[in-house]
């Protein structure tokens, strides 16, 4: 099995199919200690929540072909470590905001799957009240500034977050996640610059999975390795593979780690892969079969659940019991969407102004 | 000199190819607009017939390549540049405002800018505040650029080509929801002017003035309106910047009532614009004052119902239309 | 109760260090307002006050710390961006309208932006092009945005102060030509309520209708209008949205006529929006088709005998008043 | 003199009076080639033009106070080497844009004093017949794409004519200059992204003054070299000696040469420095008068005047000469705009549209 492969060396092999072996570099000799960090209880927690967010999705396309949800709709399945993995080592004073592509995160921020689902249903018990949909997820609660339709639009406020941290001297972090495309919008370069020379607590994470729409990143970026835009804006930046719930883990834990009393920022690039194509209209023909099983053999659920059951941290019996558990969650989720009103239609001349 | 009846997708797939086939200098550039066939498939084909250096996916950079493609104006070529939607142009604005409508002026009239801008605007189905803005009224301001907004896969590719054609830059708004609209398309080439409206549906009670899907919109509840004993005459201006302003003035010198039907926000919106031109020709005509519908002062919600009551409809033009008629 | 006779410049000054005194929240962000005192000083002294935790000099990076500003906004801050001048807002317009005004919204209400914008806005003299853009009607275009625009020193304190305070996002235009402009202000501390005009000056033939420097122009102008024998009220709304339409209401069932004055572009301007609420509301008063006085359909050029002509002038405004008084 | 112990090393040493000195990279070794390649006549000629931007902007200062100048006034004056240099190495058929400091490029692009000072005036005989102004120099003729109010909206420009050059496959470059300041606008990052990307004959030139307008690039920059941003973007970069007229050439000579039928971008970050203020309104009191006297020690003027006099390229009296007939083409360019005619007041309308 390639994920038990995947474990051995530094690098992972994705797979025998390919002749040229795809290699994601991976914080290998740092796993044991974060899975001591998050113990047991904590793995299976993580594991549960990648697993909620895998199956939270699939329910939304269904709902979706059902037309109980409409607009756009952005997938995040098989990039589950990143945002699960990456969230695990913050708090919940820190700050989160990313792209449209935000059901993992938001998921991972620890808001609660009804309050998503009724949002996608455009129910009044929505996070906004139904009136921000799938691409807007915003929680003030869980500090999740969004959610955004525009592409690097949510890199000036995720710098704003971090600023605001450093003003208040909170020794709150601020974690910006965007996409490989969105790295070509001006605004990344201009946050990049701002971040690093006022120093502020904020995390750049390049959720690369190596295609905005179907643009793969070898047409859309004269370089493959992002980190190498670190030194031109004197930033550390760091490589990991985002197949890997430890490796997402480890590096935002040490980089809290030191940042919480230093502000400074950092450039992560996490190499991943969505299944889905770029949205729910999106055939992704693009895209060669053949790759995505390659990925689907690293499948980031699928390593922790292997890893857990070789650490005996979650038996077969457990994990299915476990999964179970998600389901009926989701199905809750459906049911409580379904069963919330709509608002009242005066709800659309709410919250245009503060009062 | 037959007609085919195709959709404005391919109606403006038309236009781009034959006026590509005509003028080497022409090229398309976007976001996915090659080797996807482009996000909604406008461009489907292009790339295969015309080869990778006519027609260029992008990077996501707006402000980016929307100011190559003036670069590239000022220097010869004759870019079509697509905004994947209209929505995006506002990475790009700078460009689009500062250097595309100003730079003929600036120059004292050495370097013309002859570009297309192109894309889908205003509001799909639920795609939420940030992917349903309507910017004609915010181009059209500014002096420089002119403004199309096409309603029928005939006007969308005449004006298309015509747009190609001129030596300014021009804002070509289309709309996501009329792209499977088919209409009937001469067969022959053909282009239509800017400037030159057209007549929708003729009636005497009064004048309704609308661009673009708002056309359909109204055609399609012509029934309704005439269940309540309204006649209406419907004019489409089709491009906002030149407008035909003769047009809609004959029409109010025949109902001497007009509502303007916008999907764009109230303030300073084309509508005002409109309303204010009708004022000033036909102020004698006018037996009530113009009655706007529009878009709801708030940015569109994602709820389905929240979003419908948002954007103006039939009912509220039926109400508009009554209250200029004193009928309310 | 005395008053005090300061500059427009300083009366921003006195607002913002007092609102800073008030509330550690507020900062002041933007290019040159530190170390500099401001590109025109309007931050004098800040620096110095409150030091370089609360006041940022910024790369020339728009975008990137507009958008900052709505992220510490949403984080419990109030922040005052300065744009050195609006015209580099083109670059930061996606932050502008698709955050800070679209937030609170697609939030259902959770996260409010509490943020000023400001900065000068308008013509300056000679400085061309690119650096004169009038952008009150596209910002009040967009739900979600509150325009200020004041004309005098107590007015822009008032209005300065009650913008920090508002949690919204506040679009506060300056005027470049009025900064050194003197005028009386209260010695105690006050605030001015948006969405209330002034009369500027009362008179019985035509209303005039103004905002910001225009309202000098026009008040310097007054006896070239009586030598006319045209008396004018003049009616300065100060702020674009909300926009107090009861003082004109009022102003027009007097004059029963009236015209706007903008320095910005003709199509669909801020006089677009203000005629259109006329005509709703006071159709029945009116004798004459309101008439609008506004920048050429031009980019601004150089030249300044070419910048003259394509601003509004008294004269122009006093053939304007004559047409509506059918004495043309 | 410093300008000669300037010479000597691979580096410069701008003066002995500050403690840390300030060092330049130079190209030395390739001094020798470029002034063979230049000739004592092509040196000259380019000594004149450096000499006729200093004195055309001297006299643009006077009017200014004469207020027969008006708006803003950006001066050029101590960077003369950078445009006049790279310009040099050029043709007529390539494009250059530039930002509102447009009169150096301008001249040395071989525009008439006249047309300029006319435009400056505000007069029908300007280049645009008074409608662009200080900021706004645009030549059809020396295909010069402005002269931009907006910091960095050049950029983009010359990245389409670069784009334009290629798709024609006529071997035309395009040169963007850009200012230390602009480098933080989003427009260079996507452009130069763009510009490897699509390997186009662009070649951006940082010229870094050090100040966007009062603020240092250590107060606007997290990096203080620009060319570590080459590698970010999988360009070559560059950094000249900006004061050094030999450098300025030779680096772009160097450049275009490998450029013209391989099309590919370059970064070059040219080190300079402007002696008066960012516009005739700014007192730039926050640099101190010791920094711009070292830098007047190695005025790139004074530089070449020197090696000239050495290589016995022009004597003393000659250059006198030279000299005297340039300030009499300046003040025949004064009359020229004064005798000008204002246009018309109907120019007002024109050219908003082309027909
Ligand atoms: C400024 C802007 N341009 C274009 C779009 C359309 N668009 C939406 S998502 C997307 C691709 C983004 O790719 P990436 O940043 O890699 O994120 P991913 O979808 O892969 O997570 C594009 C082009 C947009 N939303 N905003
Ligand atoms: C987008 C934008 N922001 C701000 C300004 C105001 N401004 C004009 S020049 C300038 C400084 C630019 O510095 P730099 O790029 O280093 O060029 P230099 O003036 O030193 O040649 C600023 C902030 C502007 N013109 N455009
Ligand atoms: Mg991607
Ligand atoms: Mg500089």
């Amino acid at each position: 099995m390639a994920t038990a492969a995947n474990r051995k060396g530094r690098t992972s092999n994705l797979g025998e199919r390919r002749k040229q072996p795809i290699t994601l570099k991976t914080l290998k000799p740092r796993w044991k200690r974060a899975m001591e960090e998050l113990g047991r209880e904590g793995l299976v927690a993580l594991y549960r929540q990648m697993f909620l967010v895998r199956s939270f999705e699939q329910r939304c396309e269904q709902m979706y072909q059902q037309r109980k949800i409409g607009g756009f709709l952005h997938l995040y399945m098989g990039e589950e470590a990143v945002g699960v993995g990456m969230l695990a080592a913050i708090g919940k004073d820190d700050y989160v905001c990313t792209s449209y592509r935000d059901h993992g995160i938001a998921l991972a921020r620890g808001i609660a799957s009804r309050t998503l689902m009724a949002e996608l249903f455009g129910k009044v018990d929505g996070l906004s009240r139904g009136k921000g949909g799938s691409m807007h997820f915003y929680s003030k609660e869980h500090n999740l500034l969004g959610g955004h339709g525009i592409v690097g639009g949510q890199i000036p406020i995720g710098l704003g977050a971090a600023f605001s941290a450093k003003y208040r001297d909170s020794g709150q972090m601020s974690l910006i996640f965007l996409g490989d495309g969105a790295v070509q919008q001006g605004a990344f370069h201009e946050c990049m610059n701002i971040a690093s020379l006022w120093k502020l607590p904020a995390i750049f994470i390049i959720e690369n999975n190596q295609y905005g729409m179907g643009t793969s990143t070898s047409r859309s970026s004269a370089v493959q390795d992002f980190t190498s835009k670190g030194p031109g804006y004197n930033m550390e930046a760091i490589m990991v593979d985002g197949m890997n719930l430890l490796d997402c883990y480890s590096v935002v834990a040490d980089a809290v780690a030191v940042r919480r009393k230093k502000p400074k920022p950092l450039l992560i690039e996490a190499k991943t892969y969505r299944y889905r194509g770029h949205s729910i209209s999106d055939p992704a023909t693009y895209r060669k079969k053949d790759e995505i099983e390659r990925y689907r053999d690293i499948d980031p659920i699928s390593q922790i659940r292997s890893l857990m059951a070789e650490n005996s941290w979650l038996d077969e019996a457990q994990a299915k019991e476990l999964e179970r558990e998600v389901r009926d969650e989701v199905v809750d989720a459906v049911n409580f969407a379904d069963e919330s009103p709509p608002s009242d239609v005066a709800e659309r001349g709410q919250h245009v102004y503060a009062e | 000199m037959g007609t085919m009846n195709i959709t404005m997708r391919e109606a403006l797939n038309q236009a781009m190819a034959e006026e590509m086939e005509r003028d080497e200098t022409i090229f398309l550039m976007g976001e996915e607009v090659a080797e996807y066939n482009g996000a909604y498939k406008v461009s489907e084909g292009l790339l295969d017939r015309f080869g990778p250096k006519r027609v260029w996916d992008t990077p996501i950079s707006e402000n980016g390549f929307c100011g190559l493609g003036i670069g590239a104006a000022m220097t010869g070529l004759r870019p079509i540049i697509e905004f994947m939607t209209f929505n995006f142009a506002f990475v790009a604005m700078d460009q689009i405002i500062n250097n595309a409508a100003k730079t003929l002026y600036m120059s004292g009239g050495q370097f013309s800018v002859p570009m297309v801008m192109r894309g889908p605007g205003g509001a799909a189905a639920q795609v939420g505040a940030q992917h349903s803005s309507v910017l004609d009224s915010i181009f059209a301001y500014f002096p420089g650029l002119k403004v199309v907004s096409p309603s029928t896969p005939k006007d969308a590719k005449g004006l298309l080509k015509t747009a190609i054609r001129d030596d300014n830059p021009v804002i070509f708004i289309e709309n996501e929801l009329l792209y499977g609209v088919s209409g009937e398309v001469p067969e022959e080439e053909f282009t239509i002017p800017m400037g030159e409206g057209a007549v929708r549906a003729e009636g005497g009670d009064v004048t309704l003035i609308a661009f673009s899907r708002i056309n359909h919109m109204l055609l399609e509840g012509i029934p309704e309106f005439q269940k309540e004993g309204i006649s209406v005459e419907l004019i489409d201006p089709r491009t906002v910047k030149p407008l035909d302003l003769d047009i809609i003035a004959r029409s109010v010198s025949k109902t001497h009532r007009v509502v303007i039907v916008e999907e764009g926000h109230r303030f300073a919106g084309v509508g005002a614009q409109v309303a204010d031109e009708i004022y000033q020709r036909c102020f004698d005509d006018l037996d009530a004052p113009i009655a706007r519908v529009t878009h709801a002062e708030n940015p569109l919600p994602y709820a389905k119902h929240l979003e419908a009551v948002s954007l103006p409809s039939v009912a509220e033009t039926i109400r508009a239309a009554k209250a200029v008629l004193y009928r309310a």
